[in-house]
Formats: C-alpha cells, structure tokens, sequence
C-alpha cells in the first residue's frame, strides 16, 4: 500500500528532493559569500552586536544590506511560501486528482480499508513534504544567523515575518494547509477549485488567527512612574498593550491621556514647555504612571509553541474531516 | 478547377497513397480508397485501427504525411471543415449548459448554410423538448441533438464516429433508423465507425475495414457478401486472418 | 447462500430516484445479464453492490454480509471507467493493486494478461487501446480471486476482437472457478451465449428476473391483423403496428388465436419489446 | 493428453439456442463416426476457451445428451461417449446409402434444381417416411 502511495507521488517526490538539493547548495553559497562579504568589509564583530555598538562606518553597512536585502527576503519568502505550496500542490490535489479520475474506485473495491488508504496517502505525502520544509528552514536559519544583527535578525523575533519562519510555526502553517487543502479536495472533487480554494482560505486563516496567539500566552506587565524617562520595552518583545494610570491605579482612556499629554506640553502662560515641567506636569494632571504589558523576546518560544498549536489542532480537525467525507464518498 | 465550382460531380472522398505517421508510428499506411455518392459506410476495424485518424483526414483536421486526399474534389486544407462535409465526433460535444434551442441557434451562428426549418424538424421528429438544458437530456436525445446540428447544415458528406456507443438497443435502433431516413432521402453519403458489426447488417451498402492502419477490405456489401455471408462474420473472420497472419 | 441479493433498494440523488424499490436474488454460478435502457439505474446498482454507493433505502446483501460502504472480499466490480492508474505501467499496475489486497493471485493475472495479444508490461497503462485497458481492468478484478464478479459496461468501446476475447477470459473464469458474473450492457447480441440469467430494470425497478430460457418461453411474439388485437389474450408487454399488422409481444401467453402466428422471441426481441414499453411509459408520464 | 475430437460451432444468427447447437452438433458426429464410444468430449473450459459461450450451457447440453443415454460423466474426468449412433449405413464417404444420395444429388444438378429445390424435395420425401413426432 505504501508502496502503491509512493509509485503515485513519485513526481512530486522527486521535486521535492529536488528543491532541497537546490536549496541546500543556493544556501551553502549564499552563505559562504556572504560571511566572505563580511570578513571583507570587516563587519565581523557588527553581526554580535547590537547595531549602536557597531563601529563599521555607517556607509558599509548599509551597502552590505542593500546588497543583501534582496537574498534574506527571498529566503524569508521561501519559508513563509512554502506551507502554502504545500497546500496546494501537495495536499489539493491528493484526494482531489484520484476522486475526479474516478481512480478511488480502484481503492474501494480493493480488500483495503478506506482509512488505511487515506492514512498511507497522507503520510507520504506529508512526511518528505515535512522533511523538505524543516530541512530548508533550518538552512534558511543558518544562513540569516550567519548574518546576525546585519540581516532580518535585527528586527527582532516577533517580526510577523521572522515569526512566521522561525520555530515550529512553519510546521504548523504546512499542516494546515496540507489538512485544508485535502478537505477541499475531497469536499470539491476537483483538483483545480481544490487548489485554489485551498490557496484562498489558507492565506485568509492565516493572517485571521496571526494575532490570536498573543492573547493565548502569558504577557508579563511592567510599570513605571510618569516622571520617570525609563524604556519600557527592554530588549525587545511583543508589546500588548501600552497606557496611563492615575494615582488610584486606574487605566485612563486613550483621548483623555492624549487631551492630558497636550495640555501639559505648554505651560500655564502658553510658551512650549520645558522637558523637566512636562516630566512634572504630567503627575498632577493625573497622569501617574505609565504601563505596558508584553511578552519579552526569551518567551518567543511559547508563543511558537501555542501558535503551532492552534494550526496543528486545526490540521487535525480537518483530516477527520476529511477522513469522513472519504468514508461516505461514493 | 471545375471540380470547385461544381462539387456534385467530385466523388465525396477519394484517396490515393494516404498516410499518416505520429511520433509512436504509421497511424494509416498506403491507403488507396473511393467512398462513392449516397452510401453509408461502415468503417470498421479493431481499435487503433485507424479509423478516426481517417475521419481526420477528410475531415481536415488532420494533415497526411505522404499521398493524397481529396474531398468532393477539394484537398482539404487543415483550416476548416469542407463547407459540404457534417463531422460528429465520438463524444459528441454540446454545451451541456445550452438549451436545445440555443444549440441549434449556436449552429445557425456558426454555419452559413444551415437550414434551421430543417434542424427544427429533426428535433421535432426525435421528440427532444426544445426548452430543455442538454446536461438534462438522455444518451439518446443527446445523440438526437448532435446528429440535428450535424445535419442542419445540409451536408452531402456526413462523418460519424461512433455514433452509437453507450445508447441502450432501443436507442440505438431508433438512432440509426433516423439517420438511414434522412440520408436517403436528402442524398447524403454517410460514413460511420462502429464496433458493433451486427447492428449495421441491412444498413450499411457500403464497406470500409481497415486493420493496423490498412485497408484489409472494402467495397460493396452485395459484392462483398455474394455468397450470403453475414458483415460481421465476414469482418470478424477477415481479421482474424489478419491477426493469425501476423502472428505467423 | 445467494451472491448478491436485494431488497427494496432504492437509492436518490437529490430529487431523482436512479433506483427505485429494488428487490432480486441472484442463484449461485450463474451469468446474468443487466439490462435496460440509459440511465436505468444498472451503474448505480452495481456501484450500490460494491459498496461503493450507500442506498437511500433498503438492503443489498454480497453472500449474506449487508455490503455497507465496503466491497466484500469476495466481490471484484469492474467500474464503467475503468478506473485504473493510468500513469502506472502495467507491471506498476499490477503491483500496487496487489499491493491493496489481502487475497492476490499473480499467476492469475498473469495467465490473464498473457491472452492478451501482446500486452506490453512496461507499457504505460494510459497509453493501452480502450480494449486493453479493459482487459487489464478484469485481469485486475480476477487477480482478487472473486466469487462474484460484478461487471459494467464490459464490452462497451471494445472492437469485435477484443469481446470476443474478453468474454472468452469471463467465461473461462466461469468454468473454471464457478463465479457468478453480474454483467451490465447493451449488446443482446453479445449477451446472447454467454448469459443464462436476464435482470431486466427499468426505471430504476426491476421488470424481469430469472432463467433466461424460462423467461422467453413464457413469452410470445404475436403478429396478426391489427383489426383483432382484442381476441389475443395474455399481459401485453408493448407493440408495434403497421396500418394492417400488429407485432405483439405478451407475457403469459395464451395459444394464438385464428389468424396469428406465434413464436417464442429471442433475447433481443424479448429486451427491445421491454425497452419500447419502457419508452412509452416514459412519454406518457 | 487427450486432443480434442470435436469443434463446436456456434451459429449466433442460427435462432437454435446455443445448448441445442451443442447438443445437434455432438449427436451429429456421432452419427458420422466422428465420436465413437469411450471418445471424451471437449471439457466446458475447452469449449469456453474456443468459442466465448457460458459454460453452464455447454454442460447443460451434456447433461441433455446424458439423460438420452448417449454419454457418461465420470467424475474428475470429464464427459464420455457412451454409444454409437453411427451404423454401416451412414458411416464413411463410401457407405452406401450416402453413395446413393451422392448420385441423386449429383443427378438434381445436372437436371438444374436450385438449392431451394433440393432442400424443399428431400424435406417432402423425408416427411412421407418418418412420422412428424420422430422429427422433432
């Protein structure tokens, strides 16, 4: 049965290796020019640190990321792109193709249980179309690594599109439009609406749920006093949400702090405030202290995790989904 | 050329040394054949005998590798249909979304000579309702439709494939008897292909078997069969000499 | 045990029902022929029969087990497409359905395969004449070593040749291993020999069921004067008439009256008088 | 390994039904000596494989030929002629009663008589001699 599976996927397997052997050897390249790139303008020590602490003249840096700009983003697109190809090219056509050629009858009237088809079709499917993911977005995380705070890293993981390449968020997305995908197929029966459907729905969820996951994990709150010239945002993170309290610790709305700020940016007599009087104008109108509540760069992590987490649940709903649309398939 | 102007005079298909050759091999080989006026034509032959490779050819729609076609004295030039030559193809194609009125305008549309009091009568005869959608109609009154825009451009060369396939005995009869009617009485040569030997006995006059891209038989039924011998024996048993002969 | 019995089937798809309060047995060993006009409802039936169709209402049985979305083992059905995996070659073919089954005899299908004239194994299975390709479906269906055979459509779109040799393979199967074959089509000619079970449906019900001998002979062709129709007795199934004669076709005949001639009908005629009733019916509803 | 003795031919446009073809064509060799007794028959798949009819048909036929005691079916070895119908009389191309006819039909020839004419004139004279009940 597996074998009978992979006879039929062969094509596309064979792509598949295909685009990691590409891939691996366009990457290697890349890489090794690139780090070559960087030993020559002597940036080395700019890919550690942060991008103040650089002492490269400012020129060179910039000429090396516009040089590159161009690369990192194709990788990042790649990565971002390839669950959705998954979707359409892997999982649309699966069942989609067998149910317009009628060949699934072939299946049917065999001694093998149509569950145990689906599950052979499913799983070589998706396991080199997983295999092929990881491997290239491990190669697409070495190379940006390479480049550190020169490259897309500087951004910072919560970067929507860092986000969506790191961890195990691809694997998420690719299930899930693997799963969509199939579940179209069988629901639609043809190849072509399966596709694009799939495509249209996966890109539409995709950036529906993108802000779901936030809401999902533990956010962590700091304070400070109004007067006080502190950055709330240390070290990066996703911030939630950002405002003022008043002395009794209460929020106060978004256009009355707004109305406060105004106010207390010129002075009683009308000439523009100093930066001490705002500082301390800011208390008595109210104003007394500043929050923020977010989730630091170190949690990325959990939030990956959740993220992949509501993709992967929705992956297996849709492959029950799918699986009981085949069972009553005729 | 006088035979242009005057296409009643031309022999409806003649063809001396045709061939035809695809990547995979000779489809048609050295064929030398005369189909004579108002006959219907049986063409038969195991498939991929190259049958329809033929009816492309007079049709046009195919072009010959070597020798020489001529429909009612024409070549045919691979850019259209002869003005007097109907071709129904094996599936049958009609939009399956049209009425059975807007089939028959769709061929008014498409057709210069088409006579539409001659279409309608052929629907009314095969009592096809006209309001109909043609996803909704029978094998038969499908193959009924066809055959009216086939004819409803008053051809004198009418080409069938496989006319037949897939209608039910009743359908089929009543097809065939329509289509017998209509060619004798409007004169029109009829070429079909079918598979089913026994059911064109006492309608065909006319004999085409073709075998492996060669005419292994051909010519009229009567002289054919003088002794009596059934078309379909007669067809069957020729091809199985043929096939033993290869065999050997 | 029956092979295949039926009871009060019916299946609709949306508003139109294909197959309508359906009930037969099948008897063990026998061939039968499934005929009736298109759209009959003989597809759905054979596809209800392998499991492959769940029925609206009612109970198809395969060997006494309900069928009940799954093809019995013993059952092979042969799909009206064909439905093969046409990027395969034959040789992949074979494997990959050999693949999909618990019970498989290879040297079935081989000795199958090798009836065929020339049937090349690395040939790929999309590029075989409509013939082969369905000679390589039923050695497909053969190789599960099936008690019941449930054809549809076998002999459409083969030449004369390829059904004859095709109808040799099912009737060899026959002798050799007591199968019971349910074949639908539309050539009586071809039906003739090699069935001896006629399961006629129309409408999606079923018309006439049973020995193919014993039905034509409770069956009479009655040609006489159009003007006597009245003095024939016996269930007219449908006529034909001319201005002065009138073909009859009747079952449970009784002796024909002074001035007709009555001969027991064969096969065709017996499908075609049917058929033209069914045509009637139809006009008239 | 026995060869087959006989051939089938099934006549499709006959109107016969295929297991009285069988049954005519078996008692028909028989009669011409071409079958003698302890001769076997073709085997169903033997017949099946040569001419595509159903082969409960052909053993319908024997059992048909078994029950007018003309042949024997010996488990697992298949159906065997049991009987003679052939006699002196109609054996071989020199036997004498087919000599006989052989001139008479040579002689209805040369006197011009169509096929039509052979067959009406031999059906009459038959009729004459054998009563209609042994016909059928």
């Amino acid at each position: 049965m597996i074998w009978a599976s992979w006879r039929r996927q062969r094509a596309q397997l064979i792509t598949l290796l295909g685009m990691v052997v590409i891939g691996a050897g366009v990457i290697t390249l890349l890489r090794s020019n690139m780090i070559d790139a960087i030993n020559s303008s002597q940036l080395a020590h700019c890919v550690t640190q942060a991008i103040d602490e650089c002492s490269a003249p400012a020129e060179v840096q910039k000429a090396f990321r516009t040089e590159w700009a161009t690369p990192f983003q194709t990788a990042q697109i790649l990565i971002i792109g390839l669950p959705a190809l998954i979707g359409v090219f892997i999982g649309a056509p699966l069942f989609a193709r067998e149910l317009e050629q009628g060949t699934h009858v072939l299946a049917f009237t065999q001694s093998v249980s149509r569950t145990r088809w689906m599950v052979s079709k499913l799983v070589v499917a998706l396991v080199p179309a997983l295999i092929v993911l990881i491997v290239l977005q491990y190669l697409v995380w070495w190379w940006l690594t390479a480049a550190g705070a020169l490259g897309p890293r500087l951004n910072g993981s919560f970067n929507p599109v860092n986000f969506g390449i790191d961890h195990v968020s691809p694997v998420g997305y690719a299930l899930f439009a693997f799963a969509l995908g199939t579940f179209v197929g069988v629901v639609s029966r043809r190849t072509l609406v399966a596709m694009t459907v799939g495509l249209g729905a996966f890109v539409v969820v995709r950036f529906a749920l993108s802000g779901l996951v936030n809401d999902l994990v533990p956010a962590q709150r700091r304070e400070v006093p109004a007067g006080s010239d502190v950055d709330l945002r240390q070290g990066g993170g996703l911030e939630l949400e950002f405002g003022w309290l008043n002395a009794s610790g209460q929020p106060i709305p978004h256009d009355k702090v707004s109305a406060l700020i105004q106010a207390c940016k010129s002075t009683p007599s009308g000439t523009p405030n100093t930066q001490e009087g705002f500082l301390a104008c800011l208390p008595q109108s109210g104003l007394a202290k500043k929050y923020t509540s977010f989730i630091p760069e170190s949690q990325a992590w959990q939030v990956h995790l959740v993220d992949a987490a509501i993709f992967g649940g929705l992956a297996v709903l849709l492959l029950v989904g799918t699986a009981w649309a085949l069972r009553r398939q005729s | 050329m006088n035979s242009r102007r005057q296409p009643d005079q031309a022999l409806p298909v003649s063809a001396e040394g045709l061939g035809k050759k695809y990547r995979r091999g000779w489809a048609l080989r050295e064929t030398s054949l005369v189909i004579p006026r108002n006959r219907i034509v049986a063409l038969v032959g195991p498939n991929g005998a190259g049958k329809s490779t033929l009816m492309g050819l007079i049709t046009g729609l195919l072009r010959p590798t070597t020798g020489e076609i001529t429909v009612f004295g024409d070549r045919p030039t691979g850019k259209g249909l002869h003005p007097a030559v109907s071709y129904l193809a094996q599936q049958k194609p009609l939009y399956q979304q049209f009425t059975v009125t807007e089939t028959l305008m769709f061929g008014a549309r498409t057709n210069p000579t088409w006579d539409q009091r001659y279409a309608e009568y052929l629907i009314e005869q095969a009592a096809v309702p006209v309001d109909a959608r043609v996803a909704t109609l029978s094998g038969g009154q499908r193959t009924r439709v066809a055959l009216a825009l086939a004819l409803g451009k008053r051809p004198n060369l009418l080409l069938l494939d496989e006319p037949l396939a897939d209608l039910d005995p009743l359908a089929r009869e009543t097809v065939l008897r329509a289509l017998i009617t209509e060619a004798r009485t409007q004169g029109i040569t009829v070429v079909l292909s079918s598979h089913v030997l026994a059911e064109l006995e006492g309608v065909c006059d006319h004999l085409v078997l073709l075998h492996k891209g060669r005419v292994l038989l051909a010519g009229d039924v009567g002289r054919l069969s003088a002794d009596g011998t059934p078309l379909g024996e007669l067809a069957l048993n020729r091809m199985r000499q043929a096939a033993q002969e290869e065999a050997a | 045990m029956n092979p295949l019995t039926a009871t009060a089937v019916g299946k609709r798809y949306r508003t139109r029902w294909a197959v309508r309060d359906c009930s037969f047995a099948i008897p063990e060993g026998k061939v039968v022929a499934l005929v009736g006009p298109n759209g009959a409802g003989k597809s759905t039936l054979l596809r209800m029969a392998a499991g492959l169709v769940r029925p609206t209402t009612g109970e198809l049985r395969t060997f006494d087990t309900p069928v009940n979305g799954r093809i019995h083992p013993d059952v092979s059905f042969l799909a009206q497409n064909r439905s093969l995996y046409r990027d395969l070659t034959v040789r992949e073919l074979t494997r990959a359905v050999a693949a999909m089954n618990d019970r498989w005899s290879a040297d079935r299908v081989r000795e199958v395969l090798g009836l065929l004239a020339g049937v090349d194994y690395d040939a790929k299975v999309g590029t075989l004449s409509a013939g082969a390709l369905t000679q390589v479906a039923i050695a497909m269906a053969l190789g599960r070593l099936p008690r019941l055979l449930l054809l549809d459509e076998p002999l459409s779109d083969l030449d004369p040749l390829a059904r004859d040799e095709t109808l040799r393979i099912i009737m060899t199967e026959v002798a050799d291993r007591g199968t019971t074959v349910v074949m639908s089509s539309h050539l009586l000619s071809d039906l003739r020999e090699v069935c001896d079970h006629i399961l006629l449906i129309d409408g999606g019900r079923v018309q006439v069921d049973g020995d193919i001998e014993e039905v034509l002979a409770r069956h009479r062709i009655l040609v006489g004067p159009v003007a006597e129709e009245s003095t024939v007795e016996g269930t007219l199934v449908s006529a034909t008439r001319t201005e002065r004669q009138a073909t009859l076709l009747l079952r449970e005949a009784r002796p024909a009256p002074e001035g007709w001639a009555g001969t027991e009908p064969d096969l065709e005629s017996l499908v075609m008088g049917y058929l033209r009733a069914s045509r009637e019916r139809r006009s008239s509803a | 390994m026995l060869t087959d003795v006989i051939e089938f031919r099934i006549d499709r446009r006959s109107g016969v039904s295929t297991y009285m073809q069988i049954v005519q064509q078996v008692k028909q060799a028989m009669r011409l000596g071409l079958l003698h007794p302890g001769d076997r028959l073709p085997s169903a798949r033997e017949v099946v494989e040569a001419t595509a009819v159903n082969p409960n048909t052909v053993l319908k036929a024997y059992r048909e030929l078994e029950r007018e005691g003309l042949v024997e079916a010996r488990r697992g070895l298949g159906t065997f002629v049991t009987k003679s119908l052939s006699s002196e009389a109609t054996i071989g191309d020199d036997a004498p009663l087919r000599q006989e006819l052989t001139g008479w039909m040579g002689r209805a020839q040369q006197g011009g008589l169509l096929v039509e004419d052979v067959d009406a004139l031999y059906s009459a004279v038959r009729d004459e001699h054998y009563p209609a009940e042994e016909r059928a």
